[in-house]
């Protein structure tokens, strides 16, 4: 099997992945999103930055992360299942590799402020912490729902300094606390930079966001290459909420045989039941009704309750290189504690996703017996416990 | 030339200024009416908000008439066939997002409109860079399309929006999102006058609009104002038709009386 | 200056530092100490037994942990202060290091169940995380009080499969957790191995887990020796609550000129208010009252809410080799948030023990301007956002 | 030899079989009763507990008899007090942990308890490699040091066990805490016997020892019986000093009629 031929590498200058991405901000935006891009060509073609990020991510926040064989587990289903451990990072989830990124970024641009949408709250985190590394201060917008929903995650943020704004429109979750942050850094682009959590948003978020994150996927790639004797996995999966840890996956795979699959959650799947549109910055799949209303998505993992995706999947998607899949909330709860229980590890219930698949599809046959699986666990499951408790 | 563009031109060419109140569509029973109204009061234009559920460009008060438009069942159609239904003597012009036009299809959305009788489409989140495909479909509907330029817009890219731009050249009073303010800043004087240098289109201004004083100080430089929120906070407060057009009426007097 | 000879590199045969250590415990177990003892002494020796445990520190648990320059708190205090990060271990604390490395000799040892003690859950959590990754049953006990004070941790633990058996004597806390636990090994030695927390209990084990532990210390001595002009720091600095952290991180400095300085709660300071005394199967010092009946602790940080403390801590400070200092809960909370501020690191309410003491020592004097100063972070404050929410 | 062994040979060398039951010291006011009556209803030692806040190796009625006792006030030195008040007419020996002798001093520990009239200490978590200088403290006091020898000591070291104790040997029946069980596990006698072998000491089982038939069962093969937990249950449930000593009897007398 050969990979098709599909060049994600990089978009077209105007931010396309294929007929997805794009910018589709009010024009207060554009020149801040030029700037953004243009400092982002200049900063990723510049050894002392690429270093600078480097030393962060190494001495600060936690990289490398390991690849972990899933013993028990992979003697269970028959296959070789490697963990990619983003769950060990600062913060405890992959987030931070991005929100690094641009926060050095927006340091080197000149800006004194970050601010940020969050929906579980694991974005908004990382973005208070690199806030507090560098010195910047740092807002970040969240819907009412989750503020109340996700307590523990708004002291975590106040306790790092940043100010947490309740956005109280919409269905009051991530969708509205984007919608409000993008409002409010249109009234604030001098001196504030927008670090968008995911693969999303106006050119170039999409691609930079990417770029911070194929860390993910080139440690793997070099990982799988030592451990396995096919040098590379037959199988990369990931979740997928807005796509950034999948994309930052699947980037160190992509010119590989290796099947990727993106597993997006049932109540929250805008690749596997989205159409055409239009939103937060870019265009994509997105989950709406026949005029074009954005809908409330539902799933048990916050991370993934977002009703659009990264545009590079849309055009993965279309060009067959990756396949998206979706998991219900229950296949996710008994991911977790099958994992936890196979490894001691308790993961994040985004990623439980990416463990349920796995599991479906070794019964299924699409994963058949003895083939080897990269699986990126891209948090940990703290933030949680109080969901599960609930359910037992 | 479209028939937006000729009654603006018209308009200001007679040395009127432009008075453009947004409605957002949908939002009660009788929202027609507050369009006639609007027109009766002296608007020489009336945009028409077709409610999207995620508003980026407007603050709290058209979020909040899009919110309760959507929740009381507004849809697209509904709106469409209710301004089918009226003729306010005046142009109207719709103002949406993009997510609205894309997902029926450029082509087929403005079709649509000019069916319902608007002549003209404003999508503040789709900007010059990305107008391509809208901009055939407007023109092949004889539609026009109105582009913003905002106090961030840099010098030349100016040039390509109001060259791209048609109907009017909607210039962002400031830098932030639908909703009065106690006065116009200083610069959004200078940006219409700026663009006036640059273009024969009419020049509006709108954002933050939103008294008869900040209409008179923005006729000044500019060839009229686009006013949304003052209007709508009255409407969702439950001014009647009369009432708001009261308020419009107070606006017109302003922009034709600037000395007083 | 030189550092006084002292060799506390491992104990007597019998088990002592000086007068401190020995094993106190029933007949009954004492051939079970000697069995671990035996054991600990040839897979200590055994290259197989340290590359296996190697292998699952760093593919699993994700060693080496960074030593990070903390750029801004150093700036404000005008110090050079070096974080080692133990709070990115997996689990999120050190007590994994530990608990992997006797879970491994448990299972050499053909052992096949594990029994901990835990106060506030980290021990529990981190052995129940062995004893799935693993394949081994697990039972922890936990005093009644303590599991309602800290219900998160409950939950991982059985998350993880492991049993959680509530104590319901004493002051119900760690000290009788402790207590009832070698009540129940006395009843199962033959198949169950008892996993100490930290440098506590009998023989071997206070020195087995400063082995376990000692790769903080070792580490961080060679990534000192890189980052500092010197090779060593001024000043190296870690809570104690039994001890295991900062016995590990003493371990790679005890030869060098650095000052040493273990931070106790002001409420639980063993070493700084408490007496001679046995406890748990060894000699140290304890609080008690006069006739020896022991004291109950009080302490914000629910791992440092124990009445004794590791023998070695003992002989060292007779020895005037690490010095032993308190601080209180006030100051303990401040660091955290001082810290989190500063770094964008929530630590641990323990870790931030040592925080709190560099924040004073810099005050009074007691570290000079200038001066390098190497701090473990012990674990992350993730577990304690409860209590922190509590006071503000 | 010291005055608690010459006894306890004695006892078993004129063919009884000893009782040892065990009490808990300072446990309500009249507690010194039950040693009293403990003796009149036969035992041949009475075992005194002076309770500790973390006793490792008691079961829950043990341990719910010492937070009692601390709870309402006992102290070493307050029950050593009692017990210097009463004469039970047989010996007794004093129950304990480390921390409550090490705390004192093991010379000044062991001279207190001679004080009081105590001729024995059982210490469960000193083992025979830590009892050197306690050792050293009760011979200088003529007090006989109890070792005890567990299902898990291995052979040699029973030998080293026995040959360091004094006054009896105190074999633990079971691996396991103290308190009740139905029945003395099969090992527990033949562990009576192998040490009867190495040694001639009294030898006595304990642990577990709670009825007129396992104190039956035990004497077949050991020199007597230590009955704590099932003596301390009755106490803390209200038993007079007459009723506990009622169930001593009935020990006393399956010790002494051991074919009924
Ligand atoms: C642990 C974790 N995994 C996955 C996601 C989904 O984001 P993405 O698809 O961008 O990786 C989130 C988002 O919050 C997350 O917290
Ligand atoms: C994070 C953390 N640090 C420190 C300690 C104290 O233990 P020790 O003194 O053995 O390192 C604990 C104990 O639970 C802990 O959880």
């Amino acid at each position: 099997m050969t990979a098709p031929a599909v060049d994600a590498r990089r978009p077209t200058d105007d931010g396309r992945f294929g007929a997805y991405g794009g910018r589709f901000v009010p024009e207060s935006l554009v020149p801040a999103c030029d700037e953004v891009d243009r400092a982002f060509r200049a900063a990723w073609a510049d050894p002392a930055f690429r270093s600078r990020l480097d030393e962060i991510l190494t001495g600060y926040a936690g990289r490398p992360t390991p690849l972990t064989p899933a013993h028990r587990l992979s003697a269970e289903l028959g296959i070789t299942l490697l963990l990619k451990r983003e769950d060990l990072m600062h913060t405890g989830s992959h987030k931070i590799n991005n929100v690094l990124g641009q926060a050095l970024l927006a340091q080197r641009m000149g800006r004194t402020r970050l601010i940020a949408e969050t929906g579980a709250g694991q974005h908004g985190v990382a973005t208070a912490t690199a806030g507090a590394l560098l010195g910047m201060a740092t807002t970040v917008f969240m819907g009412q729902r989750d503020i109340e929903r996700q307590a523990l995650n708004v002291f975590r943020m106040r306790t790092l300094g940043a100010e947490v704004v309740p956005v109280h429109t919409g269905s009051r979750t991530l969708k509205d606390a984007c919608t409000e942050a993008l409002r409010h850094w249109v009234t604030a682009v001098a001196d504030t930079y927008y670090c968008f959590g995911s693969v999303l948003g106006p050119h170039p978020y999409p691609w930079m966001v990417r770029e911070f994150q194929r860390v993910i996927g080139d440690e793997a790639r070099g990982q799988a290459a030592a451990a396995l004797p096919a040098g590379t996995p037959d199988v990369v999966v990931a979740c997928v909420g807005g796509g950034s840890n999948a994309a930052g996956t699947f980037a160190g795979f992509l010119d590989t045989p290796a099947r990727l699959i993106g597993v997006e959650a049932e109540g929250g799947a805008a690749l596997s039941h989205g159409t055409d549109g239009v939103l937060h910055g870019f265009r994509s799949k997105v989950l709406q009704n026949h005029e074009g209303q954005i809908a409330e998505p539902h799933s048990i993992a916050p991370g993934l309750d977002y009703p659009g995706v990264g545009p590079e999947h849309a055009y993965l998607a279309d060009h067959g290189r990756a396949r998206y899949v979706t998991v219900n909330d229950t296949e996710v709860v008994a991911a977790v504690h099958r994992l936890a229980r196979a490894e001691g590890i308790i993961c994040a219930l985004e990623s439980a996703h990416a463990v349920a698949w796995v599991l479906r599809a070794v019964t299924t046959g699409e994963v058949a017996p003895g083939a080897t699986v990269l699986l990126t666990l891209s948090g940990r499951g703290d933030k949680d416990m109080a969901t599960l408790m609930e359910l037992t | 030339m479209n028939p937006l563009e000729t009654h603006t031109r018209r308009v200001r060419d007679r040395g009127r200024k432009l008075l453009v109140p947004y409605l957002t569509g949908g939002l009660g029973a009788g929202w027609t009416d507050h369009v006639l109204a609007a027109a009766e009061a002296g608007a020489d234009v009336v945009e028409i908000g077709l409610p999207f559920s995620d508003p980026m460009l407007d603050g709290p008060t058209i979020q909040r008439a899009s919110d309760a438009a959507l929740a009381a069942g507004a849809t697209v159609d509904g709106i469409l066939a209710d301004v089918a239904r009226i003729d306010p003597g005046v142009p109207m012009a719709a103002m949406t997002y993009a997510n609205l036009v894309f997902r029926r299809g450029a082509d087929r959305f403005c079709a649509a409109l000019r069916d319902a009788g608007i002549a003209g489409l404003i999508v503040p989140d789709v900007p010059v860079d990305e107008v391509e495909p809208l901009s055939r479909a407007a023109a092949a509907e004889q539609l026009d399309l109105v582009l913003l330029v905002s106090p961030a817009t840099p010098a030349e890219r100016r040039v390509e929006i109001v060259k791209r731009g048609s109907g009017f050249v909607y210039t962002v009073s400031l830098m932030g999102t639908t909703g009065e303010r106690p006065a116009l800043p200083e610069s959004a004087g200078a940006l219409a006058t700026a663009l006036k240098q640059l273009t024969d289109l009419p020049v509006l201004l709108g954002f933050g609009v939103s008294s008869a004083a900040a209409a008179r100080a923005a006729a000044e430089h500019a060839d009229g104002v686009i006013v949304g929120s003052a209007v709508m906070r009255k409407v969702l407060a439950g001014a009647t038709p009369a009432e708001a057009g009261g308020f419009l009426a107070t606006l017109r007097e302003a922009l034709d009386r600037p000395d007083d």
